[in-house]
């Protein structure tokens, strides 16, 4: 591949994962409504994953599976398996963290009666 | 030596039992307390040797006990006046809830207060200085009254001191690395200038609170008043006295050695003059007994800490004279209040007048005492009075004697105060059947009173500790006696005594004495504070006429200016203000998660900006 | 050989697995397994840690694949000196709340002790691994368990104080991933000690924003301010043990993370100043905003956040004596907070708003209580002669060899501070008049134990530091060997 | 202004992480000796798993894996610690409505076929893309497809919480079968067979079906605990 475009999809990859984070990093920061917190949250890890992802590619190479195509094809290089392995981990346990943030969200409401997290701070200074 | 050990242990296992055996029966737990007090004192004073010293180690710390001349007479004092206020206390405590929770305290008091003299490390000083604090404080806190306040004021003040020492003996620590005392003072010379004056400067605060040394004296007045009475005496008496000798002991060993020792010595020496001066007009003001006493206190600590920091050989001894005497007449005062408290349920000179006849032993003792500590002949306090003038005199600070008159001539006005408000005046119907205090209460205060009577005729008894204590801290070079530069003293043999003289001024006393009181005894006739009348007015009944509470007032009415600035409302508005600057800071935590979580982003960027300059 | 490290994480893991099935055999099972196994696991490690002080550290690898290759477990002198510390920490608030749970049913009292078991667990597991990503996975294990008890009550605020927790963890597991994910694309491995032994050859910059997303997210953990607003909500609205094991347990784990980056992992020496600094700030703000607190239990927490604050900046010291200070400081906070918290809990146990005026005179009530609440006040603000004297003076003794007469100054400074807001809660309990509508709750038998036992080491460590001291001494030292580290963990073959 | 505020931050630090993940460079070799040759090798040569990613998830990083399936365990049980005491109060549906014959009959249909579908994949994990996460995910799809088809659906808890368990006691069981045969936890001690064949891989087939079952039973509980809870009003 032409290495000029592979610049660009650098830019690209990384850019556009790093932008899904802060866009759900903003999302928990500024938006009121807590189900949007989680969600953008939950949109801050997948732009995470997707980095992480990236990170582990290698120009050409394909899926860390040994069939039996690859095996007797001619393209040796894989990608780096680690990080696919470490995301699978990181993406379950952000279901896990996501679904009690779900469960806190239905306490929550269920206790103040809103979503609006101004209003659920009954605890401070 | 095992007898540290033993010592120490009979403290603390007494202490725990003597708690726990209220729980059983209330004349054992006052047999196991009058025990673990009185029998430390005696294993001290005969088993215990000069110049044999434990060490031994704690955390990889070495540690060390042990006793010379100089601590052997605060252990007297803190043993002395202990054992004394012990017995007191049997008879102060009978009925009184926490018995368990004092004696508790009392004992650990006592126990720290010898624990501080047989330090030779700072480790070990500074563990026993620390119980000595929150021991006090307990008893400060006993009564309840007040707490918030007044307890938490010493125990604030106690820690500013106990910490500003703490980082004087870290810092010793990075220089020596031990603890040992005699390695700090060893190493003082070659330490860098800006260390031997901070480091004299940082002990030197935790010994100023606890002295009472202006302007660390606010807490002084309410924690004294506060404490149970039979606690005070022991408070005031010897447990002050702990701020006086690590001062000493700072002078001599460190002070002495710098060059700009000097400067420290006159600001101490104003500083306990002005402390002098403050207190006593203070103490003139109280219309309570203990508040007076309390204030009284810090005045008397003021004179001591001028005679010390004055530092001639003279002003030394007068010092630790006027100490030795404070621990006996304070002491007493205290007791006494405590049994007239006991007595009568109030110690208001404004409720209480006449009780003279109802309490004669009470007020011989307090009769003595004040004797003592106005300085007149032939009592101690007289003694110590005049070299700490001789010594001020003779070494040209004229200003600071006027000062020191002042103080104590105004002086003379609470005495005053205290004595008549008590003791003399009508009888009223009201104290009627106020008995005298039992025995266990009595019998201190007059041996406390036999003990000044002796010492201002044979002062020598405690002049010549004083001097081998001061010898052994290195005072002078070589061996001597100090007082001899004194113009009072005679050597009687191998005594030191006053001059004769003064037998004759004991003779005119003796006579007058009894003269007064068998005479007064004789013909007096009930006469209630109402029983006057005034242009022909009778005063109403709700009119306060009684005398001690009024004939201060042109005095101090003279002097109110100076009062007017209490350094206590500055301190109170300091501390106002920062819980105000507290209250605003934790608003940072606003409760809001996403500021929370903004904090963290802000944070991250933040460390990201000064990466560069951080790492 | 008496055992292996890793069954400290696979004992409660079959333990956990198995709890839900034994609970429908006998119900008293769920109380009691994880007790059996906290006892297990309390012999196991004192067994070990008695080999390791002889005989130098273990490092055990798993599924056979030798570092760096497989996930390794290292039981030196040090980790094993906080496994030991943190486990026994998770029995005494086993026994705590044995019974007090007793009135809360049976399916929330399984999920509780499993939540507790694993909280403690995850902890171990933070300290015992000697994988970056492998501690990932254990942070977030005891997140999830810290966010569930600390939602535990269902009654109160806990929920919000729960959500607040869960926020700030989810992004601080963002940035440990995000510096994770760096130090991965520059070495190729998530050993320890293999990025220890090549961390030189990182671009300092990606080293640089790689060790401060570390910092930021464990520093989330470890309660270092500002990122710390979680941790008073969650204290004060978690149940009264659950704040004992947060404060003793959990953010030991994350101040353990902390050190082992800056000390064993990084190689950046401005890393230490940084340390001072963060620490002085939270131990600044904490305290200030401790002694304005009318919440006991919030008060605690803000009390335990400023002790934090000063284990950081003992370790920022950077020396032997400083990592001494720090250990022997947070052993120390680990006993006298968790009796804090426990004792404490049961001083406004019925009380609605859990207001410091609601302790006013319990010691009529709760005699032992009250005293045992007093001796950890004592203790914590370092009077003599209780546990706290010494490590402060150990603390304090570390900063003036380093020369930091600024740092000595401003700690005692903020005792005097912390002092205030202890006297004033003790005062309330010995001598004001009890309030009207509280209704003091006795403590129950094991509760009760469970406090003497702290309250009894608070005692032998104050009067006789010796027996704990050479432990801390071989850890410490343990600690700063960064080299011999590296070789322990590199050097096993398979 | 807060959201500028918080615009600039995040612009601030997408630009520290931008500079530094660009510098990294995208889909270059970063690094020389990393530990993933050695698990491209080993997993041919040792361990005879075609799917390098399911061996690193379940060998080599296995303990992650356990520590992740606890994670989700935690997480459900975390989830029924908050949300209990609506449980206990209510046992029914907070969403009640009733799905047309076409929805209920085709979900019929469906489920035993997404049930194999997931079934198939966590079985081949080892060998194709895929593995026991992903399989219990499609399993509890089918269990969601269930739930919100029939309002009157239910899912046993006593057998969620049944297979939960025992798929994790076989888990952290096999681990320690490992560390009793082979002297290190999670060790494998099985023959491992021949590449690409279903039966190989060793223990790796065995505990990637135990993690699809156990997250196939945890998902379908925190579906169902969720469904169950009554809102507010």
């Amino acid at each position: 591949m032409d290495s000029s475009l592979f610049q660009l999809l650098n830019y690209g990859v990384y850019g556009t994962a790093i932008l899904v984070m802060l866009i759900g990093l903003y999302g928990a920061l500024v938006k009121k409504s807590l189900l949007k917190v989680v969600i953008g949250l939950s949109v801050m890890e997948s732009g995470l994953n997707l980095l992480i992802v990236a990170l582990g590619y290698l120009k050409g190479g394909t899926a860390p599976i040994f069939s039996e195509g690859f095996l007797n094809g001619s393209n040796k290089i894989m990608v780096d398996p680690v990080p696919q392995a470490l995301v699978l981990t990181a993406i379950v346990i952000g279901f896990g963290v996501t679904a009690v943030a779900l469960s806190l969200v239905i306490r929550l409401y269920r206790h103040h009666g809103t979503l609006n997290i101004d209003e659920i701070r009954n605890l401070k200074w | 030596m095992e007898t540290y050990s033993i010592i120490f242990a009979i403290f603390l296992g007494g202490a725990v039992l003597t708690y726990f055996a209220g729980k059983l029966n209330s004349i054992l737990q006052d047999i196991l307390f009058l025990g673990s007090v009185l029998v430390p004192t005696y294993l001290f004073f005969s088993g215990v040797s000069f110049g044999s010293a434990m060490p031994f180690s704690l955390e990889g710390i070495s540690l060390l006990w042990g006793i010379d001349h100089y601590s052997w007479l605060f252990a007297l004092i803190v043993l002395g006046l202990g054992s004394l206020a012990a017995v007191y206390a049997i008879g102060y405590m009978k009925g009184k809830e926490r018995k368990g929770y004092f004696y508790f305290n009392f004992i650990l008091s006592v126990m720290s207060m010898l624990g501080i003299v047989v330090s030779q490390d700072l480790i070990s000083f500074f563990i026993f200085w620390e119980i000595m604090t929150w021991s006090s404080y307990l008893m400060v806190i006993y009564n309840g009254k007040d707490i918030q306040r007044v307890g938490i004021k010493y125990f604030v003040f106690s820690a500013i001191g106990a910490y500003a020492m703490l980082m004087g003996i870290v810092i010793v620590h990075s220089i020596t690395h031990t603890f040992f005392i005699e390695d700090m003072i060893q190493a003082y010379g070659h330490m860098s200038l800006q260390l031997q004056i901070w480091i004299p400067i940082l002990f030197l605060i935790a010994f100023a609170v606890k002295a009472a040394m202006m302007p660390l004296h606010v807490w002084a007045p309410g924690a004294y008043s506060n404490a149970p009475m039979a606690y005070t005496s022991l408070f005031s008496g010897a447990l002050s006295k702990m701020g006086v000798y690590g001062m000493v002991l700072i002078l001599v060993t460190l002070v002495s050695r710098l060059p700009q020792g000097i400067w420290f010595r006159e600001v101490l020496a104003w500083l306990g003059g002005i402390t002098a001066a403050v207190g006593t007009l203070w103490a003139i003001k109280q219309d309570d007994a203990k508040k007076l006493l309390a204030y009284s206190s810090v005045a008397q600590l003021g004179y001591i800490i001028t005679g010390v920091a004055i530092g001639t050989e003279l002003g030394m001894l007068a010092g630790l004279f006027l100490a030795v005497m404070h621990a006996l007449f304070k002491g007493t005062l205290f007791m006494a209040v405590g049994a007239i408290e006991k007595q009568t349920g109030t110690t208001n000179f404004t409720e209480i007048t006449g009780l003279i006849r109802k309490m004669p032993w009470t007020f011989l003792a307090s009769l003595m005492s004040i004797i003592a500590l106005a300085g007149i002949p032939p009592l101690g306090g007289f003694v110590g009075k005049w070299m700490l003038y001789e010594s001020l005199i003779t070494s040209d600070h004229y200003l600071l004697v006027i000062l020191i008159f002042f103080a104590s001539t105004a002086g003379f006005l609470y005495c005053y105060k205290f004595l008549f408000g008590f003791f003399l005046g009508q009888e009223e119907k009201e104290w009627e059947h106020v008995k005298e205090a039992p025995a266990t209460m009595v019998v201190p205060m007059i041996l406390m009173s036999v003990f000044m009577f002796v010492l201002g005729t044979f002062p020598g008894i405690i002049l010549k500790p004083i001097n081998n204590g001061l010898m052994d801290l290195g005072f002078v070079d070589s061996y001597k006696h100090l007082w001899e530069t004194s113009v009072i003293f005679n050597n009687w043999g191998d005594h030191v005594i006053l001059q004769p003289i003064l037998y004759s001024i004991i003779a005119i006393f003796l006579f007058f004495l009894i003269l007064v009181v068998w005479k007064g005894y004789k013909g007096t006739r009930y006469v209630t504070t109402k029983d006057i009348s005034t242009s022909g007015e009778v005063p109403k009944e709700d009119e306060n006429l009684t005398f001690s509470v009024g004939f201060t007032q042109p005095f101090l009415r003279a002097v109110a200016p100076v009062m007017r600035r209490q350094i206590d409302k500055y301190y109170t508005e300091f501390a106002k203000g920062l819980e105000g600057l507290f209250e605003f800071m934790r608003r940072i935590y606003t409760g809001n998660a996403q500021t929370y979580a903004l904090y963290v982003v802000v944070f991250v960027v933040i460390v990201l900006l000064f990466k560069d300059v951080l790492f | 050989m008496v055992g292996t490290p890793v069954l400290f994480v696979a004992i409660p893991l079959l333990a956990a697995f198995l709890i839900p099935l034994l609970g429908m055999i006998w119900k008293e099972l769920v109380r009691i397994v994880p007790g059996l196994v906290l006892m297990y696991l309390m012999v196991l490690s004192i067994n070990l840690l008695n080999h390791v002080l002889v005989s130098g550290p273990i490092v055990e690898v798993i599924a056979g694949w030798a570092p760096p290759f497989g996930i390794n477990l290292v039981f030196s002198a040090f980790s094993g000196f906080l496994v030991t510390l943190m486990i026994f920490l998770g029995l005494v608030v086993w026994l705590y709340s044995y019974r007090f749970k007793r009135n809360v049913g049976f399916e929330p009292a399984k999920k509780y002790f499993l939540l507790l078991m694993m909280l403690i667990t995850g902890a171990v597991g933070i300290v015992l691994t000697g994988d970056i990503f492998n501690m990932f996975v254990f942070i977030e294990i005891t997140g999830i368990s810290g966010y569930g008890l600390t939602a535990f009550y269902t009654g109160r605020d806990s929920a919000e104080a729960s959500f607040k927790y869960l926020m700030l963890g989810s992004i601080a597991s963002t940035l440990l991933l995000l510096a994770i994910m760096i130090l991965y694309s520059q070495l190729g491995t998530l050993n320890m000690a293999e990025i220890a032994s090549k961390i030189h050859t990182v671009n300092p910059t990606y080293k640089v924003i790689s060790l401060i997303l570390f910092i930021s997210a464990l520093g989330i953990e470890a309660e270092i301010f500002p990122l710390n607003g979680w941790a008073p909500d969650a204290y004060a609205e978690a149940p009264g043990p659950v704040g004992a094991a947060f404060a003793g347990i959990v953010v030991k784990a994350s101040v353990y993370a902390i050190i082992r980056y800056i000390f064993t992992i990084f190689d950046i020496s401005g890393a230490y100043s940084f340390l001072i600094i963060i620490g002085m700030m939270t131990l600044i703000i904490a305290e200030t905003a401790a002694i304005r607190q009318d919440k006991l239990k919030r008060m605690l927490a803000y009390s335990s956040i400023g002790q934090m604050g000063l284990v950081l900046v003992a370790f920022g010291f950077g020396t032997e004596e400083g990592v001494f200070a720090a250990l022997f400081l947070m052993l120390n906070h680990a006993i006298i907070k968790s009796l804090l918290f426990l004792s404490g809990s049961y001083l406004v146990y019925n009380s609605k708003d859990k207001k410091i005026v609601e302790v006013n005179g319990m010691h009529k009530f709760l005699p032992i209580t009250s005293f045992l609440f007093a001796l950890g006040a004592f203790a914590i603000v370092g009077l003599p002669p209780f546990a706290g004297f010494w490590s402060k003076l150990s603390v304090l003794t570390a900063a003036a060899d380093s020369h930091m007469l600024f740092v000595l100054a401003l700690v005692l400074i903020v005792s005097v501070i912390e002092l205030v807001y202890y006297l004033r809660v003790v005062n309330r309990i010995y001598f004001f008049k009890k309030g009207e509508n509280v209704d003091p709750k006795k403590p129950t038998f094991n509760a009760l134990l469970a406090m003497i036992v702290l309250g009894a080491l608070i005692l032998v460590i104050g009067f006789y530091p010796d027996v704990i001291t050479g432990v801390i001494h071989k850890a410490s030292a343990d600690l700063m060997d960064k080299t011999k580290y590296i070789n322990d963990v590199l050097s096993i073959k398979q | 202004m807060k959201k500028v505020i918080v615009i600039l931050l995040l612009a601030a630090l997408g630009f520290y992480l931008g500079t530094t993940f660009f510098n990294i460079g995208f889909g270059d070799p970063h690094f020389a000796n990393g530990v993933k040759d050695f698990y491209l090798k080993e997993t041919v040569d040792n361990l005879h798993v075609s799917n390098t990613v399911t061996s690193i998830v379940v060998n080599f990083r296995g303990f992650d894996t356990l520590g992740e399936v606890t994670v989700l365990f935690l997480a459900v049980t975390a989830l029924g610690s908050i949300l209990y005491k609506r449980r206990h109060e209510v046992g029914t549906r907070s969403v009640l409505f009733s799905s047309s014959s076409v929805v209920t009959a085709g979900s019929k249909l469906l489920f035993p076929a997404v049930i194999l579908l997931g079934v198939y994949v966590f079985v081949h994990g080892h060998l194709s893309p895929g593995g026991g996460f992903q399989g219990g995910v499609i399993i509890a799809t089918g269990f969601l497809l269930m739930l919100l088809s029939y309002e009157n659906y239910s899912v046993s808890h006593k057998w969620l919480s049944i297979v939960e368990s025992l798929a994790g006691i076989v888990f952290a069981g096999v681990g320690l079968l490992g560390f009793i045969n082979g002297g290190t936890f999670l060790q494998n001690f099985l023959p491992t067979g021949v590449l690409n064949n279903l039966f190989s891989g060793g223990v790796i087939p065995i505990i990637y079906i135990a993690v699809g079952f156990k997250v196939a039973a945890e998902l379908t509980g925190v579906i169902y605990t969720v469904l169950h809870e009554k809102g507010v009003k």
